[in-house]
């Protein structure tokens, strides 16, 4: 019957539902992207440097005579690849450690959250513009340097729900069936915390493309001439004033797009998660 | 309770300590990790021989050990020397003091502007909850927080002064050739209206639309949301249906009942927006010329330059601390079951 | 002589999104003045939502349909909304069941109070004027160091304390009518026996009817002069408390008490009653909504409309086949 | 006087009554066209003319508010209006009246002007010279450069008297002069900078870095790292035409774009560091006026470390030199701002560098020598590019790497903050990158010293040939033009056979001006010649 | 006299309020519980009923005193280090809400099997499966709702399949905190018939806590009366209720209101 509701307000809530496509979209070409793309998203052509879109060239072409229609496709897949690992890091790191620490309290809890507040001091963009740098630019680097920024978040909510569910019933009847602190936690209080999570790792994932492509746009992370939407507006930001508007336009519509999409997908799951938002 | 009221505040001052302790040592270690040695960078010329380069790194103290180096750091800091930045040739703390309204002002500026917009459209949004202006609503925050600030600056700038001619220049605070009015606050709108020059004022404040838009555009969003949830939690209260049962009048229902209890959650968010809009608007600032903090640091992190990189993080990190606790503070002003946690 | 409250064919249903839920389905009751009136239940059979409607406050998702909600003789239904406000806490007031989340957080009891004298002032009353009269109401309730009262916030004060507070609140306006919605479910039975005996003692002296709203039959026979039981949305059996209670004549009254500890000398003598309260999202809900529990079920119980049986001429049962 | 002028001049007096620092001297009643507006990409770091860690834009503000004894002449620029450029064979007096080179060419004299002053009115003596060249030859960032001329030691200055100072050279060096003509041995006002030195730091270092003590034809009157400086005229100039702009304010914005439109609007007067691209539309459009000035002794080149395999292999950086697409590089990277330094003739007759060497792209003789190199299946390098260096260096990396992949050679970019970049050079730990560099004096021997041989940074291609600094130390002070020409000549063919460096072009010193601003004046360290420029 | 299984000995829990200062939340507490017993515990909210069950249940730690159960002490133990203990098998709890108290993310079987694959031996699946469907069977849960999730139970099915995880491992001591505080009272009546009839199948014994004192007074041997932390009284529930020696224990049962019987009178109708 959840599930049942669940898809019901899916279904009711257009906005959602049109989201979940696009992203489903996205992610599949993220997936077949460089299979479909009309030209190698590398090859260089000086006989067609920056052509406005056109029936051959959708998105037109950039200075050194690339196909942006096939260089935005085929950045869907790294973009989306650094946000789901970095994603995904930071949310098994900082739920797994937010939901120990909530639950067992005591010094362990003290230690760690005075850590998170030290990180949560940090100012974010900094922090990962220097963990970039120290760790070389490279996409591992701005992997671990958005996870790093991105634990604290997951670090919280877990430690909220975690310590919010310590004297609820059924943790108490988990340790009256003999269940064990750690078995208390990753069999009752991780699954449980999930929906929050969920909507948070869906807002998580637009934020991360955004601190990926920022990144590239002060030119710290991934390298020419790999496709990357950051790097692809820094180096239109420039055109823009000569008038070759498209090399900075499309790729800042796929970046505004895969964003928009998780972030109202993230809302509407919201929506769905937290009863009390529902009319 | 005046009195314990303050020894709270004092209290929560000292427990900042050990997190800004944190905040220093982190800095410091993450700092010296960065590939690059400074002696090399700031003995720029190339034809620096390595003992010239020797000599730099002993005038800079780089051959100390790193425990060493931390130990002056921390006594420096003790004594409000934040050292000289390699890049400027100043003293860090002069520096700050020259940049740091800038980031103030377009922060502020930024804030206002967002709040103006976010908190009304976020009332309107949950009064008429499921509505197509709730649904639009949604949309166009949504939309604005998937807006890249860099990216929607560009487009400003694109639109407004490249093609229409009607924002001013996208550099720095006022025009190139206007005169700056004496330094009171750094604020140069407070400043202009201090001497009465209502020009620069209205030059100033033309000047900070554009960036403060670029930057308040990833606030509505979160703001908005937290104001309509925070509203539509309050106007199903049992207390709003209670005030409701007893006759009390709409407008002071939602005035005096649902809208104090509705910021309550906003003002968390209000202090998370304005502590990202004071420590990450370095490539607005970059993209705007704007003279502050965010680009200086920028500048001093690709350039090794440790001592403005330690000096902007920790300031970042009491501002945090400050803004937290304002937070709390202005939580328990407002609401009486808020305790400050001692 | 009109009673002061009445209730004709009252039937109401709520749009949700996972389908429409038949709440009321023609309820009917009356308050005369000066009476107490108990409207008792278990959960989900729509004594709450009865009180609500009356006051208007079910929600933009609810459709009510009524012949008749009346007070005083005068017909509530076509009334403005602006109008109607004039009608809640100033002739109609409520009292809720958590007391404590019925406050403002954010305002002194005290002010919570004036806004409520204020709002039905009829003349331009000052803050002070209606500071006073808040203050002698509260006294007048026997409420301890009032004046200090009125200086706290709701989470200083006790849930019992709260509830005496709303209790003042009720009487601010000199209504004609309270509805009390489990005003002390809430409480513990120390506190709540000072809470009920300060609320009616209260209401008697100022002759103000009540509808009392509760799921504890004892309680309501302790304090009312009539009963009326309901069951998913449908009213049942209506009439004066000691008759509806001890010698009740509808079948869910019966069981209903059968399943009580009261007066039960072991837990042998409890008799639980047979299946659940039907589904009220269902478009096939049977004529009686207790046929599918009840034991004295025959046909026409779920295909006919059920007649009202009159034991007495006080008492209202709607059964085919009630009790003796 | 205007109201607003009033305002300000009324409300500062009264502020600084208060005790407050103020923004700027409120003395500008002059309007735009006294005030020359600039804008820069980059900020100066410090006022010191040898100060430590100085970028190359820091020359704005030293160059033009510290004078030096001499100075290159100018004459205009062949094909261009209203441009002049410097005169490398033209050294004239600055500070100094006269100067006279004994005839053994080991004593100068220099006559110091009369009347001459320094910003704060005291005297311009050749005790100043004295201390100011002792200091220069003292501290490390100017020392090094100055020993090319035979400038190394304290003792070689002597105060004749009051106004004629002399120095002594060990030998004739045709580099004295010219070193006494750039940056580092501007005229310090030694009594003022002696005030604000200390035991630890004799040569004020600390107090010079962001105070003038200067007598050049501007003052500082405002500066901001990293945001704006302002230079006002010095009125009692002597030591040539006082300047004709009252003000120049310069601003850094280091976004190209906003540089682009404001030049497009005229809203500033003179823009700097513009990309290729921006420079060519604007000419396209004709409108605002480009001058584009060429400085020969400027090159952008691949560097190849010699050092390091494969490269350590000529046939290797041979076979690399010609997979480059230059010419398909030179348009879509640089539009064509610039002089090529590819394609030459494989014979050499002139004794010049940098010159264009004798490659083209040609894939198959590339891969020939990569064969001949036993590398058929070619090989994987890395290609490092200094993120700093923008618009340029991320499109030279993207052809090298398709254009190397064509011959078997698999190239990973990698992109370096300059920081790291910096020590990556000095450790020699990078195979290939992006270099550029550019010789402030003009001789061909110098420029091999510099770039060719050494151990220094600047030997980027980590070139190490006996036969090469064989020659550059008899070309040193060779005085004979034929013997010379034949070294040189020489050193040339080495630099076109070995190619540590494979040289791409020498690009254009792009400046865009409004219609107003007329006077410019090209010099040797490519930063802003201030003082001759005037508005119409 | 049947052995005793249960004794509590003079226990204290204080927690902590920070500072220094603490909230004494069960003061010095001694009782006896006899095999086979049905011991109530009554008190008003704040009176350390529930945190006295929690320390014999183990979930929580006293601060001072001694907890005998089987002739073994228990005081070492406590939460997840009882999870090891011989003892855990042997004492189980029925909570007040049993929303709350089911993992919502587990179907009703699952739920109840928890404790077979925790702490009983069998672990095979066809044997757990029966296990568990007798349970269900004795605690009055239809087996076709053991698929369903807590969310598609009513409330007087999930009391049910609490009872159920409760039992499936045949414990001696069974505590029930508020079991039907949340149910109707039609439904009340259900589950007390239930828990009474599994009282005489699987020969358990009872801590019933409860506030309601009617409901109470109907099904314990004795009672014990807690207010603010300690104990008032404890008797015999038929000798507690017909004579209380305590001022308090008199308070509570006057204020239990009774069928018929009038607080407040009636005024004449006016007509």
């Amino acid at each position: 019957m959840a599930r049942s509701v669940a898809l019901y307000h899916l279904r009711r809530n257009t906005a959602t539902s049109v989201a979940a496509a696009v992203i489903v979209l996205l992610f599949l070409l993220a997936i077949f992207g460089p299979l479909i793309v009309p030209y190698d998203p590398l090859a260089t052509s000086m006989q067609e440097v920056l052509q406005p879109p056109s029936a051959e060239h959708w998105f037109g072409t950039d200075q050194l005579g690339r196909d942006i229609f096939s260089r935005v496709v085929v950045a869907t897949r790294l973009d989306f690849a650094i946000a789901v690992a970095a994603v995904a890091i930071s949310a098994l790191a900082g739920i797994s450690v937010g939901a120990m620490s909530g639950y067992l309290g005591g010094w362990l809890d003290g230690v760690t959250s005075r850590i998170v507040d030290v990180m949560m001091a940090f100012p974010l963009f900094v922090a990962a513009m220097a963990l970039v740098a120290v760790f070389g630019n490279s996409v591992q680097s701005v992997v671990l340097a958005t996870s790093i920024i991105n634990f604290p978040f997951y670090f919280r909510l877990a430690r909220i729900e975690a310590a919010s569910r310590r004297e609820i019933g059924y943790v108490e009847a988990a340790l009256i069936n003999g269940n064990s602190s750690g078995s208390v936690i990753f069999r009752f209080l991780l699954p449980n915390s999930l929906p929050p999570v969920i909507v948070q790792v869906s807002l998580n994932l637009g934020w991360a493309i955004l601190n990926t492509s920022g990144l590239a746009f002060i030119g710290l992370g991934v390298a020419p001439p790999t496709p990357e939407w950051g790097i692809m507006i820094q180096e239109g930001a420039s055109m823009m004033m000569s008038g070759e508007w498209w090399t900075v336009f499309f790729p800042g519509l796929a970046l505004v797009l895969s964003v928009f999409c998780f972030s109202l997908l993230g809302d509407g799951l919201r929506d769905i998660a937290d009863p009390r938002r529902r009319s | 309770m005046k009195h314990r009221t303050l020894r709270l505040i004092a209290w929560r001052l000292l427990m900042a300590l050990p997190i800004l302790f944190g905040v220093i040592v982190v800095t410091f270690v993450l700092i010296r990790a960065l590939p690059g040695d400074p002696a090399i960078v700031y003995a720029s010329g190339p034809n620096m021989s390595q003992e010239d380069i020797d000599a730099i790194r002993r005038a800079m103290g780089l051959d100390k050990s790193v425990f060493e180096q931390f130990l002056i750091y921390l006594n420096n800091i003790a004594h409000l020397n934040f050292g000289n930045s390699l890049v400027t040739g100043q003293p860090v703390l002069k520096d700050f003091g020259e940049r740091l309204p800038a980031t103030l002002e377009l922060a502020v500026f930024a804030f206002a502007l967002s709040l103006v917009v976010a908190l009304p459209v976020g009332v309107l949004s949950a009064l008429y909850r499921d509505s197509w202006i709730d649904q639009l609503v949604r949309v166009i925050t949504s939309v604005s927080a998937a807006m890249p600030g860099f990216f929607f600056g560009l487009i400003l700038i694109f639109i407004f002064y490249f093609l229409m001619g009607i924002a001013p220049e996208p550099i720095g605070r006022l025009s190139g050739w206007s005169i700056a009015p004496p330094t009171v606050t750094g604020f140069m709108t407070i400043d202009a209206a201090l001497i009465g020059d209502w020009e620069i004022f209205w030059e100033a404040l033309g000047k900070m639309l554009m960036p403060a838009a670029s930057m308040a555009i990833f606030a509505v969003a979160p703001l908005m949301r937290m104001m309509r949830g925070g509203m539509i939690d309050a106007l199903d209260s049992d207390y709003i249906k209670a005030a409701r049962a007893y006759g009390i009048p709409r407008r002071k229902i939602l005035l005096q009942y649902a809208l104090p209890n509705a910021m309550l959650p906003v003002l968390a968010t209000m202090g998370m927006v304005l502590s990202t809009m004071l420590g990450a608007n370095i490539m607005i600032e970059k993209l705007f010329a704007w003279p502050g903090i965010g680009s200086y640091s920028v500048n001093a992190l690709t350039g090794v330059d440790y001592a403005p990189v330690q000096a902007f993080v920790l300031i970042v990190a009491v501002l945090f601390v400050l803004m937290t606790l304002a937070i709390d503070i202005l939580s328990a002003a407002i609401d009486p079951r808020y305790k400050l946690k001692g | 002589m009109t009673a002061m409250l009445e209730i004709d064919n009252l039937t109401l249903e709520f749009e949700t999104p996972a389908g429409r839920v038949h709440a009321l389905d023609n309820v009917g009751l009356s308050v005369d003045r000066g009476e107490c009136v108990a409207l008792v239940g278990e959960s989900g059979s729509g004594k709450s939502i009865t009180g609500m409607a009356i006051m208007r406050l079910n929600g933009p998702n609810a459709r009510i349909r009524a012949s008749r909600i009346a007070l005083d003789g005068t017909d509530l239904q076509g009334l403005t909304d602006k109008a109607f406000q004039t009608i809640r806490g100033r002739r109609v007031a409520m009292i809720f069941q958590n007391a404590k989340s019925a406050l403002n957080p954010l305002r002194k009891v005290g002010d919570t109070l004036t806004d409520i004298l204020r709002a039905h002032a009829p003349e331009r009353l000052s803050r002070r004027d209606a500071r006073a009269r808040v203050l002698d109401m509260l006294e007048m309730i026997g409420i301890r160091e009032a004046e200090d009262r009125m200086y706290a916030y709701p989470a200083e004060l006790s849930g019992g304390m709260c509830q005496r507070i709303m209790i003042a609140a009720a009487l601010l306006c000199e209504p004609e009518l309270i509805i009390a919605d489990e005003p002390t479910s809430a409480l513990d039975v120390t506190t709540q026996v000072k809470v009920m005996d300060l609320l009616m003692s209260a209401c008697r002296e100022r002759g103000v009817a009540v509808l009392f709203i509760t799921h504890d039959l004892a309680l309501a026979s302790a304090y009312c002069d009539r009963a009326v039981v309901m069951h998913a949305g449908q009213m049942l059996e209506d009439g004066p408390a000691e008759e509806v209670f001890v010698h009740p004549r509808h079948p869910y009254s019966r069981m209903l008490l059968d399943s009580m500890p009261y007066g039960k000398e072991s837990a042998a003598d409890l008799k639980p009653m047979g299946g659940n309260l039907p589904d009220l999202r269902r478009d096939d809900l049977p004529a009686c909504r207790f046929a599918e529990r009840c034991s004295r079920v025959q046909d026409c119980c779920r295909t006919q409309s059920i007649p009202e049986a009159r034991p007495s001429e006080a008492h209202a049962v709607r059964c085919f086949f009630p009790h003796d | 006087m205007k109201r607003r002028d009033f305002l300000n001049v009324a409300a500062m007096t009264g502020v600084s009554l208060l005790g407050l620092r103020l923004g700027v001297t409120p003395a500008n009643a002059q309007g735009r066209n006294d005030v020359i507006r600039v804008l820069l990409e980059d900020s100066p770091n410090t006022f010191d003319p040898s100060g430590t860690g100085y970028n190359p834009a820091s020359c704005n503000i030293s160059w033009n508010v510290y004078d030096r004894l001499v100075t290159f002449g100018v004459k205009p620029v062949e094909d261009k209006e209203d441009a002049f450029i410097y005169d490398y064979s033209n050294i004239v007096g600055q500070a100094a009246e006269s100067y006279e080179v004994s005839e053994d060419g080991t004593t100068i004299t220099f006559k110091m002007r009369e009347g001459a002053t320094f910003h704060d009115g005291r005297p311009v003596t050749a005790h100043d010279a004295k201390w100011s060249l002792d200091r220069a030859v003292n501290l490390p960032t100017s020392k090094a450069q100055l020993g090319t001329g035979s400038l190394t030691s304290p003792d070689q200055f002597t105060v004749v008297d009051d106004m004629t100072f002399q120095i002594t050279l060990p030998q004739a060096d045709r580099f004295t002069l010219p070193n006494l003509c750039i940056l580092f041995p501007a005229i310090i006002n030694s009594e003022l900078a002696k005030e604000h030195a200390t035991t630890e730091d004799p040569w004020a270092e600390a107090w010079l870095k962001t105070n003038e003590a200067g007598g050049g034809p501007f003052t500082v009157s405002r500066y901001v790292a990293d945001q704006q400086f302002v230079l006002d005229r010095f009125a009692d100039w002597k030591n040539g035409e006082v300047a004709s702009a009252a003000r120049i304010m310069a601003q850094i914005v280091p976004v190209a774009s906003s540089r682009r439109a404001s030049a497009e609007r005229a809203e500033a007067d003179l823009v700097r560091e513009l990309s290729g691209r921006d420079i060519k539309d604007m000419i396209d459009a004709g409108k605002p006026r480009v001058l584009g000035i060429s400085n020969p002794a400027r090159m952008v080149s691949i560097a190849l470390n010699s050092e390091m395999a494969p490269f350590d292999n000529k046939l290797v950086r041979q076979a690399v030199a010609y997979a480059v697409p230059y010419q398909e590089m030179f348009e879509s990277v640089l539009y064509s701002r610039g002089t090529p330094l590819f394609g030459g003739s494989a014979e050499t007759t002139e004794a010049r560098y940098p010159q264009p060497l004798p490659y083209t792209q040609d894939l198959e003789k590339a891969k020939a020598l990569l064969a001949e190199a036993g590398m058929a299946d070619g090989f994987e390098t890395t290609f490092t590019i200094d993120s700093s260096l923008g618009t340029t260096a991320e499109p030279i990396a993207i052809l090298m790497q398709e254009a190397l992949g064509k011959i078997g050679v698999t190239v990973k970019i990698e992109k370096v903050p300059s920081a790291q970049m910096g020590q990556l050079q000095t450790d020699r730990a990078l195979p290939m990158y992006i270099a550029v560099g550019g010789a402030w004096l003009a001789d061909p021997d110098y420029f091999f010293r510099i770039f060719y041989n050494s151990t220094r940074r600047w030997n980027y291609g980590n070139y190490q040939n006996e036969e090469m600094s064989k020659l550059v130390e008899e070309t040193r002070f060779e005085t004979d033009e034929e013997v010379y020409k034949t070294k040189v000549i020489r050193m040339v063919e080495l630099a076109k056979d070995d190619v540590p460096l494979i040289l791409l072009w020498s690009p254009f010193q792009d400046t865009v001006l409004s219609d107003a601003v007329h006077g410019y004046e090209y010099m040797f360290h490519g930063q802003l010649e201030l003082r001759p420029l005037y508005k119409s | 006299m049947t052995e005793i299984l249960l004794e509590a000995g003079a226990i204290v829990k204080d927690f902590p309020l920070g500072r220094g200062k603490h909230l004494r939340a069960v003061d010095h507490v001694s009782f006896k519980l006899r095999r086979g017993e049905i011991l109530g515990v009554v008190g008003e909210s704040g009176s350390g009923k529930s945190t006295l069950a929690r320390i014999v249940a183990r979930l929580l730690p006293q601060t001072e005193g001694s907890v005998w159960f089987d002739k073994a002490n228990l005081a070492s133990y406590s939460g997840a280090r009882f999870a090891r203990a011989e003892a855990r098998r042997d004492i189980q709890m029925v909570f007040q809400d049993p929303l709350a108290s089911l993992n919502p993310r587990w179907p009703a079987a699952k739920i109840i099997a928890d404790p077979i694959r925790r702490l009983g031996t069998p672990k095979e699946r066809d044997k757990v499966k029966a296990l568990v469907e007798e349970a269900a069977e004795r605690a009055g849960l239809p087996l076709g709702l053991l698929n369903s999730f807590p969310h598609q139970l009513s409330g007087g099915q999930r009391a049910r399949v609490d009872i159920a995880r409760a039992i499936v491992l045949r414990p001696k001591l069974l505590i029930l905190d508020e079991p039907t505080s949340a149910l109707d009272a039609s439904l009340q009546a259900h589950v007390i018939q239930t828990l009474m009839q599994l009282r005489a199948d699987l020969d358990l014994t009872y801590i019933f806590v409860t506030h309601d004192l009617n409901l109470v007074r109907l099904i314990s041997d004795r009672i014990l009366v807690m207010q603010k932390g300690a104990l008032v009284e404890e008797g015999p529930a038929a000798s507690l209720f017909a004579s209380p020696r305590e001022a308090y224990t008199r308070e509570l049962i006057a204020a239990i209101p009774q069928l018929g019987q009038r607080r407040v009178e009636r005024a004449g109708r006016e007509h």
